[in-house]
């Protein structure tokens, strides 16, 4: 068992490498950004367990990680199950039981992608996105339109300033997603995932229960979308159900795509592009002085889909790809 | 009866109005090489899906090992041991020829998804096995070599044996091949008669053919069953079907009086 | 590891440095400058920039020269926060003003408590955003008020039994005023004849106003802002509703009549100030706002010069200008003479001030009467 | 029961609006199999097109036929000249690529029309010029009919009668019908695909231009984003009639006009979004193809 833990463990240790330089080089508005990058790659990479290998296509994923914010965000202000000193065990705690929640939903939104496909399921998970969404407006021990205020955020403690203790969160569940979501699509099961996106047919002719991988894939792709639903909650501390609408299902599909489909490092590659790309250019804002970022950005999509429709990775992870071009050429 | 794995008793399927197979049966002793033989269009392939739960009969029963299979996911009859290649063919094409195989072998995964995750002993020893096994199946046919390459990039013969190997992967009792000699020349149909005789032999396979080379046919199978229009007009072994008047009536069409 | 290399890029790409000159002091503002509440963003910046600029020609304060920066929320609530941390973090504001609409405000406020900069709101009247914590202030009266003051003219001015009210969900500002509103007036002995809801963007409320017709009220309580309430003005004559509509100051914008044209006239809405007011300093106001922009001011715009006046009193005052010492000094504001009235700031940094009820006629809004707060 | 049929007035009217629209969702899709996201931000800049057409001209305040005619001609020429640049740049190189990618760069194209449009036409809601004067043909004690709603009605009717004609009785309708029942024999049948589906896309888009200005008459309130959550709606529309089916598009659009209507008035206006996805849920659930569509079984 010690042995598999290796490779994660070494990797969260390696990456809080970059906490610390965030920590002391750059300004909470930069670091603020990054927390949000950490919350894109792990919606990134839970969608293109969906989309990419298990080539169901799913609108809907923003609905899945507003479930896990507001789950989140109602536990964590009105029950605290372990003592002050443990307060940062307690947003494990709360991110699990928003995944859980978030699962369910996903488990929800699996059956009706057994009987449909491409489009079609799209428009269905794009419905219960909204469904999600309309629900959580009507109900008024959430807040209702106005969302919930003042979610508590991580706490300091043990010699962490409130912005690494709200890092290492985040990082601990990026690299828990990576590490699971990695070993599921490299095993058996990962394989039965690709054979439904290969020919549904032929895949349940050869004994894999094609209904149980689609509903697998939601489920799992769904808790980690609550968890990320459950860290933004507790970053930006206020949610609404407005921020969790159509556009952020599509931010995260165009991730996925950007990234190539059924590539988890080119889905995480795409993240942190497009979690960027509006702040880089809000640089250009000022010279402008008019907000040029989602023109560009809806430029820049329709321009990769023309000219690299297989996405940035494509298929590939980013380790062939450094076999293929960098070995080649040196 | 009693020895008899695949006992089909007349099963129809009605699409709106239209019978494309009325009221079939016919029976397949264990290891025994059956053939399905017709004219275009006679539903030949329609029988396949019945069998195999693509479409449940509207009416009728087929039992497996005398267990009523009607009704079941077509995953579910394949855990119980009947499987099938496809007319033309359906492979993963864009995963390796050993991912092709090894998805076959999945049902019999027994570690769970939380074993996969934390990758322990039993996990790394399944998945190794598992790849032995399937070389050792993909070498029958001669392609552990190209195990790695894409399966759409094969030649079209190889694609087919591929599809065979992958069936055969699932551990099978009974193996139902959709015209496994399309398209091939004559010596590439010699040597699949000798791999589907040498499987049947190796494997203890029970083996049902639908076919439209005769020589094939008529070399190998030892029990054929003739459907025309959906209904079975004569079944034996293959001089009885080679002499029978209805059966030439329905391939040659009659002399016009 | 193939992550670490990801991760390098990262934060290789954040090469932002800003420079910070000594001899400014740098103030911030965000609004709605986009999005669907822009007029509202535009009228408030101008009344900061004018009182800005004037205290500027003036030479300053303490011999430094104000530098306002506004950023644009485009009326959207994450964005409000990512703006307001931007400011202050990167641009380090000693001060921030802002925003008209409570729920962003809401949003927001949190960002500017934890780091200890004082927040002026010229005009977020939902009671909660002061609740925020000790460095948000405002300079308008509270929803509790401005329900009152309707419930109170429409029972004892105008003399109404019953009222329907159609609220707008998705905005804090109109569920809130839209509950006191019904209980005051049901206090008053007044009855409500329906409360159904709309969502700020719907366009059709065909449906809403048909069920409130079949009560038929004397009146309509829309707490909304004017995007809405113009077709909803419309829609209401459409359907051949004549009962007059009644709301609060998130009606005052000259887009209201533009959309509603004449359904709208005749309906009352409570406001912060009023352009017909005598009061010389208001007229006085005015004045100079037309020789700078060329139109008359409306109320966000007033509230906004008020609000920049505060703080730079409050400044002028203080002793010297880091943020502690100007929180303390706004908190100390009493009967400041501003341009919307007498403004002092009660224990939890609301301001308790007299409110206006005016009566649409065209483009112009007829002061009706003054409502003053129970002492 | 005067409510009753006041809400059914309003419902036909404003499920006559989805219905124009979902036409153009329906036609395209019949035709290259895409969701044509972008349809929604044609209907937008019809929208604005119309208003500075008003301006321009100078008929702002001059309702009346000639006005309506005017700005119906404008809308409909602006919507067709923006729906052949969108098919001629966007669409066209993507014609033999996967499904999901011209569903993203339709996002795409979606994405930028609106955002470009807040830039150009200021994100400020703008106000719709009146087009017809807008008085009470009817008045039934309470039940008002105006004549803002018939003329929807009207207009509709005839933009969908001329459709169906369009379709069923011309070459150009033939050779569209063959090109969404099989594109390659059509063409080996000497039919010019390109042209074909550049001209759907020119008929799709004028009938947004028309839902533009009906709307503009109704709801005089425009602005850039007006087209998200029409568009969705009268997607769904489309989906319910039978994505492809011409009268499934009106008959979904009338559908979804109609309970929306009824759902806000009976139960609350706030699941009115929700109404519309979970109508699409169900009906997909039991009739995979929509009402009137046909179901193709997946051959094995």
């Amino acid at each position: 068992m010690l042995k598999s833990l290796k490779a994660p463990v070494l990797s969260f240790l390696g990456f809080i490498l970059i906490g610390v330089v965030l920590e002391f080089g750059f300004s909470a508005f930069i670091q603020i950004t990054a927390l949000f990058v950490l919350v894109n790659i792990i919606l990134a990479m839970s969608l293109n367990l969906v989309n990419g290998t298990t080539g169901q296509f799913s609108l809907g994923h923003a609905g899945f990680m507003a479930v896990g914010a507001y789950v989140s965000a109602y536990s964590s202000q009105h029950w605290v199950p372990l003592p002050e000193s443990l307060g940062f065990l307690n947003f494990i705690i709360y991110a699990v039981l928003a995944g859980l929640f978030a699962a369910f939903f996903g488990f929800l939104v699996g059956q009706p992608s057994l009987r449909l496909k491409g489009d079609y399921l799209a428009i269905v998970t794009l419905g219960f996105g909204e469904i999600i969404r309309v629900a959580l407006l009507n109900m008024d021990f959430l807040g209702g339109a106005r969302g919930i205020h003042a979610i508590p955020t991580l706490p300091e403690g043990w010699g962490l300033s409130r912005f690494m203790s709200q890092y290492l969160f985040g990082l601990f569940w990026t690299v828990t997603c990576f590490f699971v979501l990695w070993r599921i699509i490299h095993s058996s099961h990962g394989r039965a995932l690709l054979s439904v996106r290969e020919d549904e047919i032929a895949a349940e002719a050869m004994g894999v229960n094609t209904t149980s991988m689609k509903v697998r894939a939601f489920v799992i792709a769904a808790f980690f979308a609550g968890v990320a639903g459950a860290m933004s909650a507790h970053y930006v501390r206020y949610i609404s159900p407005s921020s969790f609408g159509f556009l952020k299902s599509v931010d995260v599909v165009i991730m996925v795509v950007l990234g190539g489909m059924g590539s988890m490092t080119g889905a995480i590659f795409a993240a942190i592009l497009v979690t960027l790309l509006p702040e880089v250019l809000r640089g250009l804002q000022d010279l402008t002085g008019v907000d040029l970022r989602m023109v560009i950005y809806s430029l820049a999509l329709i321009l990769v889909m023309i000219l690299r429709p297989k996405g940035l990775f494509g298929e590939m992870e980013l380790p062939d790809l450094w076999r293929r071009y960098v070995r080649r050429s040196s | 009866m009693s020895d008899a794995l695949l006992e089909v008793s007349g099963i129809t399927m009605r699409f709106g109005g239209l019978k494309a197979v009325d009221n079939l049966s016919f029976t397949l002793k264990k290891g025994q090489l059956g053939g399905l033989i017709g004219p275009n269009g006679a539903g030949k392939t329609t029988v396949f899906n019945m069998l195999t739960g693509v479409y449940r009969p509207t009416h009728g029963d087929v039992k497996l090992g005398g267990r009523s299979m009607v009704g079941l996911r077509p995953y579910q009859i394949s855990h119980h041991g009947l499987t099938r290649t496809f007319q033309n063919i359906r492979l993963f094409k864009n995963l390796s020829v050993l991912n092709n195989v090894l998805i076959a072998t999945h049902q019999h995964a027994r570690t769970g998804l939380w074993a996969a995750v934390a990758r322990n002993q039993a996990f790394r020893k399944e998945d190794r096995e598992m790849r032995e096994r399937a070389l050792d199946l993909l070498k029958i046919f001669k392609l552990d070599g190209k195990a790695d390459e894409q399966a759409g990039s094969l030649p079209y013969g190889q694609q087919r044996q591929l599809e065979i190997v992958r069936a055969m992967a699932t551990q099978p009792k009974v193996i139902l091949l959709d015209e496994p000699a399309a398209g091939m020349n004559h010596s590439e149909t010699h040597s699949l008669m000798e791999t589907i005789a040498r499987i049947r032999q190796d494997f203890q396979l029970t083996v049902l053919l639908i076919e439209h080379d005769m020589k094939l046919v008529m070399g190998i199978c030892e029990n054929i069953v003739v459907l025309d229009h959906g209904v079975k007009i004569e079944e034996g072994a293959p001089e009885r079907i080679r002499s029978s008047p209805k059966v030439i009536e329905a391939y040659l069409g009659v002399e016009e009086e | 590891m193939k992550k670490q290399i990801l991760a390098a890029l990262l934060s290789g790409l954040f090469v932002v440095g800003c420079t910070k000159s000594g001899d400014e002091i740098r103030v911030g503002e965000f609004g709605s400058l986009t999005g669907n509440e822009a007029t509202f963003g535009i009228s408030t910046n101008k009344g900061i920039r004018m009182a800005i600029d004037e205290v500027n020609e003036k030479g300053g304060i303490k011999g430094k020269k104000i530098k306002l920066i506004t950023l644009d929320d485009q009326g959207k609530d994450t964005e409000a926060v990512q703006v307001v941390t931007r400011l202050i973090t990167q641009e380090k504001v000693v001060a921030v003003l802002g925003e008209v609409a409570s729920s962003r405000t809401k949003a927001a406020a949190p960002i500017a408590q934890e780091y200890k900069i004082p927040l002026i709101t010229p005009s977020s009247t939902n009671p909660e955003v002061t609740k925020i914590g000790d460095h948000v202030f405002r300079v308008c009266f509270i929803d509790p008020f401005q329900g009152y003051v309707m419930a109170k003219f429409a029972s004892e001015n105008l003399k109404l039994k019953k009222v329907a009210i159609l609220r707008d969900v998705k905005n804090d500002y109109s569920v809130g005023l839209a509950d006191v509103f019904a209980a005051d007036f049901k206090k008053m002995g007044g009855e409500i004849t329906s409360d159904i809801s709309y969502q700020a963007g719907d366009v059709d409320f065909k449906a809403q106003l048909t069920q409130i017709r079949s009560k038929n009220p004397d009146a309509i309580y829309v707490p909304g802002y004017y995007t809405e309430v113009g077709l909803i003005a419309k829609q209401a004559r459409d359907l051949g509703i004549k009962a007059p509509l009644m709301g609060g100051d998130g009606w005052d914008s000259s887009k209201l009549s533009e959309i509603g044209k004449d359904a709208i006239n005749g309906s009352y809405f409570s406001n912060h100030y009023t352009s017909e007011s005598t009061d010389p300093v208001v007229q006085d106001f005015i004045k100079r706002f037309k020789d700078k922009y060329g139109e008359t001011p409306d109320g966000l715009a007033a509230m906004g010069y008020d609000a920049a006046k505060v703080l730079i009193t409050a400044m002028e005052r203080a002793p010297d200008l880091n943020p502690k010492s100007i929180r303390d000094e706004i908190a100390k504001t009493k009967d400041f003479v501003g341009v919307t009235g007498k403004i002092t700031l009660n224990e939890n940094r609301d301001a308790v001030k007299s409110a206006v009820i005016v009566q649409v006629q065209g483009a112009t809004n007829k002061y009706v009467t003054t409502i003053n707060p129970t002492p | 029961m005067q409510d009753f049929l006041q809400h059914v007035i309003n419902g036909l009217s404003l499920g006559s609006i989805y219905a124009l629209i979902a036409l153009g969702y329906t036609m395209v899709y019949g035709i290259l199999q895409m969701i044509n996201f972008a349809h929604s931000d044609v209907y937008m800049v019809g929208a604005f097109a119309s208003y500075y057409a008003a301006k321009w001209l100078g008929i702002e305040n001059q309702p009346g036929l000639m006005t309506l005619a005017t700005l119906l001609v404008v809308s409909m020429l602006v919507c067709s000249l923006l729906g052949l640049t969108i098919e001629r740049l966007a669409y066209r190189p993507l014609r033999k690529a996967p499904k999901l990618n011209i569903l993203i760069t339709a996002i795409g194209v979606s994405l930028f029309l609106e955002y470009t449009g807040q830039i150009v036409f200021g994100a400020d809601p703008k106000v719709f010029p009146e087009v017809v004067n807008d008085m009470v043909l009817a008045d039934f004690g309470r039940l008002q009919l105006k004549s803002s709603d018939i003329t929807v009605l009207i207009v509709s009717l005839i933009s969908m009668v001329a459709l169906q004609f369009l379709i069923h009785r011309t070459k150009v309708g033939r050779a569209m019908r063959a090109v969404s029942q099989n594109a390659a024999v059509a063409a080996m049948l000497g039919v010019n695909t390109d042209r074909i589906i550049a001209f759907t896309f020119v008929v799709g888009s004028s009938l947004a231009g028309v839902g533009s200005v009906l709307v503009g008459m109704k709801y005089p309130k425009i602005e850039p984003l007006m087209g998200m959550m029409i568009g969705l709606k009268a997607f769904v529309a489309a989906v319910l009639g039978g994505i492809g089916n011409i009268t499934g598009a009106v008959l979904g659009g009338l559908i979804m006009g109609l309970s929306e209507e009824m759902v806000v008035a009976y139960l609350s206006s706030t699941y009115r979004d929700a109404l519309a996805f979970g109508l699409l849920i169900l009906i997909l659930l039991f009739r995979p193809a929509g009402l009137l569509g046909r179901y193709q079984m997946e051959k094995v």
